[in-house]
């Protein structure tokens, strides 16, 4: 079996529902003929026709909208933002509709839609094209935040997403579009969109990330480990909902904590994080939690973005000030 | 060089004069079938019954704030009527008269604005779209629809409704817009009541017409007079009519005016004149469509005294099912945002029931 | 002097601000001669004429979006978002322009806006006119964030947020629009935008809370005391920036907080304040943080919105909760 | 009764063929005045010159992402030629030759794409707006300082530029109506180049031109050749001369062609024909205006030759300084954030130092 990247994991996943259910559609600008900016819907056109697989005007605020009334309506719109920065205008849908519109109607009406979007920054592209604000989403009633971190599961959770009777937003970590191929069976089969990954069991420390700095977390562990210290890392995925239970587990017995996000600081996932350390998690912390994140300020333009970006030396660091705290 | 490469207009029609004479030989047959008449005044007369209810039991603490539909009668019951039971209707808030046209109760609707969301679960269509408050976004949940019916092949259209004020807002543009790009089976209907809240139509901006705006998109784009339910009801049959057969959109422009305040948190003596009010009340549709029914000879005092009676105890039974109807559970906060309450959710209800006991 | 109530002190504040600089204008819809829906913008526009206060067309974006061109050229637009439910097509600009203006041109231009609205739930509105989302805004970089919770503080306040070079938010909890009435000099001065205010002293609790929840957390402040505890009541006031070096002082008295807020619990600015004290504040933790806040779900319609928002009791559990630990 | 209460046309105009003769006999004065004409067309070759360079610095890994301009040069610059220092400018992204005829650098262009914030901070009039990635959101920025003006009675224009593909955009609706509303001193400008990265014109809407979008708010609405200079700076001169004395925002859509990639990360031979650009060369701007000069006997190849050496080396020193900016330092990623950096963000500051140490 070939090795497949995030992306055409995520296009593999799209076109497997499309296959399976004829209520899925695939809208946004450029998805069709041109297969997406970052080729993430390439051939779906080709094979489905542009009666599934449809380009919209650049009309983003109509994206959203429209796709909260064809979900009411039966369908299952998989509408992409070209960029996350372009997202903004599509939060009133989402926000005041997506969300609602099952809990509005006590059940009546639904809106089984997928937002998908790249995210993130470290690709040296343009202005607004570098977003991270999840949390943003994340403190929306009634949508699921999802972010895949590696080919398989991003196949595994955007099916899932698809299929779920309730709003999702799939937020693809675009650094890591085609870092890290894996072998992905196409077997439909999804993975839960409420647990936690564990991607490398340690002990004396919790590294919790999601999206692209799983990447740099990982590079973190095993720096760690050929300094003999050893690191638990956990891929959040389900941004909301959040599946602490595993995370505090693993403080439980690691006893340590750095959440690591590249998204600003204030009131980010990784606040919600450490906010539940300090409660639910207390009594299990030797040291104080830290936080690895971007600034509480605009993500530079391409020059400075990688001094923007946690580094694995910043996530190194954080490390050692709770180490030496015993 | 230079040439003309594109032009338009908007026609504005009128059938039955403010005295309720009809005016020139254009008429839909509809003006001669009384009994389907007689049928929507009848609800137009319900609706105001209901409405003027609706305003008294908010003034008696007994329901919330109410955005009440007082003059928009032939223009709400207009749109309802020209529907098919499988087109889907996306409201704003007060157009309860083409919703009980639909079968929503009126019940359901005292519901709503009594401050619980089994009003939204109502008897109309279960495809209808529920109230929607965030202004002008229901444009666009129309045009989705639309477009679902037609990836499906349904013969299906999707109306929707807006104000005069919310028709200022880019979702009801990008609306039209889709409507042209997808050619849509969709009716956009604008009713101008010339006010939104207290801001005056003419601040919305200085087109000649709103239904104007449908131009941009090179949809048909028209004007009614929005208190003549003769020509309300014509042009939503004839915007359906091609919607359906697949001809694609239309914009409807109908004017009318809020007789109330704009909802009963709203004084409007505060900006506006007393005088127009007055003024606006002569051009009302429930009085001009009875002088027209008494004149052809269909409709009298005793007629009308049966129907008061009829509707005042529709409405007396509604609002005697929605002040009876017992308060919502906890779990009712819970139990609807997701299919599958997730596990930090269900910590969350547990958490309340636990507090709430 | 008379006393006044908080929204006639917002009123005050943009009379003053009116008055001394002429590049303030008030806009939004009904702010003219309706005075605003809640009557925050009365009698403004009798005084200051239509040219200074501004109704618009029903058009948030255009609200926003001209607001940012304004302040851009110099004028400092003070523009009134009608609900807080109804900002969220307000993001884009604010989000994408406002608080990128200055650091976009390195300082060539600036937004020197205020976007103020009545938030939070309680007063039995229809759907769409309860919600408190500041955290939504407190995620984003550039912009400060500010919520009054007395008359006095809001027009100290609402006149910093004028006067400030940078955009701001300023959410008016609705709610106690009109309560707890003070004497409010029209002086002109200002308070800071980055300080929390310590409402009340104590010794054994902390409780952390801003907005109209203020109101419940001084009423279980009193519970408390008669029951012979000691609760210290810090309204935050500014959201962001956050003023943590007040409440980890306070903290380091306490050994215990307990944050009130009834924003959705997910992301919200509770966590951000747990996060810091897993952090910064751990040491002086005797207890777990806990959070009373809104739930993660839409705030009801009116007739159950009182069992959503936090109440004196689930403030007081919470503060037994941890009392309870030693 | 049927009436019609509102007409609208849209209006096209050209002046020079795509041989480079003049139509008809209505060409403003432009057409004669070959002094101006030549210091324009020395401006589009100028700004061609750069634009094919800057393609290139990306292709060698020395600029990031870039957006062409090539074929808009007649439009971008019969904007640029029409405005008055004192007016502000709000564009897109791809105006470069509106922009250097308002004194922006070519080496601030390419620090721009090259990743550094210092090239929105560039010699162009102070007030106007940095280069506008969100589609259309600049509409409104333009609209907001056209209300500042009108506030203040500035006798200032502001002038606004969106593509095809961002007309579709509810901003831009939303700036067109707030024009009408408060009667602004505004241009706004369709740049329609046929495509939105890879979706052609006809799918955004079916509507025979976007220059009626400006219908829906009652404006005046025009199209023009984008491609003619002559006709791009007369439109801009009229709409701006109106805008000047009080009389209101106008709409132009200019008519030309991207014969350029969407931007260098885009390869559009994945979604349209060859021969279709091929095509659009042959209406290019240069080389028509260049037709015409030789024609009227003012350009020869000498003159070419010159101003190709001039524009070459204009660009090279563009390149050369462009290339030496030094890299900015960690402390310019805070300090622009606010006038005055609040506590937490200075604690950050610090800590970002200290690492990057
Ligand atoms: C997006 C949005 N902005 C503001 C409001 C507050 N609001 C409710 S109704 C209204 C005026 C609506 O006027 P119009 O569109 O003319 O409809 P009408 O109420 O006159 O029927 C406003 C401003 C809202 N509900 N939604
Ligand atoms: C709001 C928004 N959505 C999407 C994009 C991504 N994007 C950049 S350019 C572009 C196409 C623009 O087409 P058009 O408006 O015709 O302008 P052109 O590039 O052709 O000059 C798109 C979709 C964006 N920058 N902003
Ligand atoms: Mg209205
Ligand atoms: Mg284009």
């Amino acid at each position: 079996m070939a090795k497949v990247a995030l992306v055409e994991a995520v296009s593999m996943a799209m076109a497997h529902a499309l296959r399976e259910d004829e209520a899925v559609v695939v809208m946004g600008e450029d998805v069709g003929i041109n297969g997406g900016v970052f080729r993430a819907t390439a051939g779906l056109q080709q094979e489905f026709g542009d009666q599934r697989v449809i380009d919209t005007p650049l009309a983003e605020v109509m994206i959203a909208g429209m796709a909260v009334g064809m979900a009411a309506q039966g369908m299952k719109p998989v509408i992409e933002a070209q960029f996350m920065g372009f997202v903004y205008a599509m939060v009133d849908h989402i926000i005041s509709h997506a969300g609602r519109m099952r809990h509005r109607t006590r059940g009546r009406l639904s809106c089984p839609m997928v937002l998908r979007m790249p995210f993130g920054g470290g690709i040296h592209a343009p202005e607004h094209h570098s977003e991270s604000t999840e949390a943003m989403f994340a403190h929306m009633p009634g949508i699921r935040v999802v972010i895949p971190s590696s080919p398989s599961r991003a196949y595994g959770l955007l099916l899932a997403a698809i299929r779920d009777p309730d709003p999702v937003v799939f937020l693809e970590p675009k650094r890591i579009y085609r870092w890290g191929k894996e072998e992905v069976p196409d077997d439909g089969e999804e993975l839960p969109l409420d647990v936690c990954f564990v991607l490398r069991d340690g002990s004396d420390v919790t590294l919790v990330t999601w999206g692209a700095m799983v990447k740099e977390t990982l590079e973190a562990a095993d720096k760690l480990a050929s300094e003999g210290i050893s690191a638990e890392v956990i891929d959040v995925a389900t941004i909301s909902p959040l599946d602490m239970d595993t995370i505090i587990e693993s403080v439980e017995k690691t006893g340590r904590c750095v959440i690591v996000s590249e998204a600003p600081r204030n009131c980010g996932v990784a606040a919600e994080i450490a906010a539940n350390l300090a409660d639910a998690g207390l009594y299990n912390l030797h040291a104080p939690v830290k936080r690895v994140t971007g600034y509480d300020t605009v993500m530079p333009l391409y020059r400075m973005e990688m001094k923007y970006m946690p580094s694995v030396k910043r996530i190194l660091g954080a490390v050692n000030e709770i180490l030496e705290v015993s | 060089m230079s040439a003309t490469v594109a032009s338009y207009s908007v026609s504005y029609h009128q059938f039955l004069d403010r005295e309720g004479r009809l005016i020139g030989d254009q008429a839909p047959a509809l003006a001669k079938d009384y009994q389907q008449l007689i049928s929507l005044y009848e609800l137009m007369v319900e609706t105001r019954t209901f409405d003027r209810k609706a305003v008294a039991l908010q003034r008696t603490g007994q329901l919330g704030t109410y955005a009440s539909c007082l003059g928009h009668e032939a223009a709400h019951i207009g749109i309802g009527s020209a529907m098919r039971a499988e087109d889907c209707f996306a409201p704003m808030y007060r157009e309860y008269g083409a919703q009980f046209y639909r079968g929503v109760k009126m019940s359901e609707v005292l519901l709503y604005w009594g401050g619980d969301e089994r009003g939204n679960n109502f008897s109309g269509p279960t495809h209808d779209f529920a109230w929607c408050v965030p202004i002008a976004t229901q444009y666009l949940h129309a045009a989705g629809a639309a477009l679902a019916f037609k990836l499906r092949g349904e013969k299906r259209v999707a109306v929707t409704v807006v104000g005069d004020g919310g028709s200022s807002k880019g979702d009801v543009m990008e609306a039209m817009n889709a409507a042209s790009a997808y050619d849509l089976p969709l009716v956009m209907v604008i009713v101008n009541n010339q006010w939104a809240i207290s801001v005056p139509r003419s601040k919305q901006n200085k087109a000649k017409t709103l239904a104007q705006k449908g131009i941009a998109a090179g949809l048909p784009s028209i004007q009614v007079d929005g208190n003549d339910i003769i020509a309300t009801r014509w042009a939503m049959e004839k915007a359906i009519e091609n919607a359906r057969k697949g001809e694609g959109a239309t914009v409807i422009e109908m004017i009318t005016y809020r007789l109330s305040d704009h909802t009963t948190a709203d004084d409007a003596s505060r900006y506006r004149d007393p005088a127009d009010v007055e003024e606006a009340w002569k051009s009302e549709p429930i009085s001009r469509l009875r002088a027209y029914l008494e004149a052809e000879g269909v409709w009298n005092e005793s007629e009308q005294a049966r129907l008061d009676k009829q509707a005042a105890e529709k409405v007396e039974a509604a609002v005697k099912e929605y002040l009876g109807t017992p308060t919502p559970t906890i779990e009712s906060m819970f139990d609807y945002m997701y299919a599958q309450i997730p596990h930090d959710l269900q910590a969350q209800k547990e958490a309340a029931l636990k507090d709430a006991e």
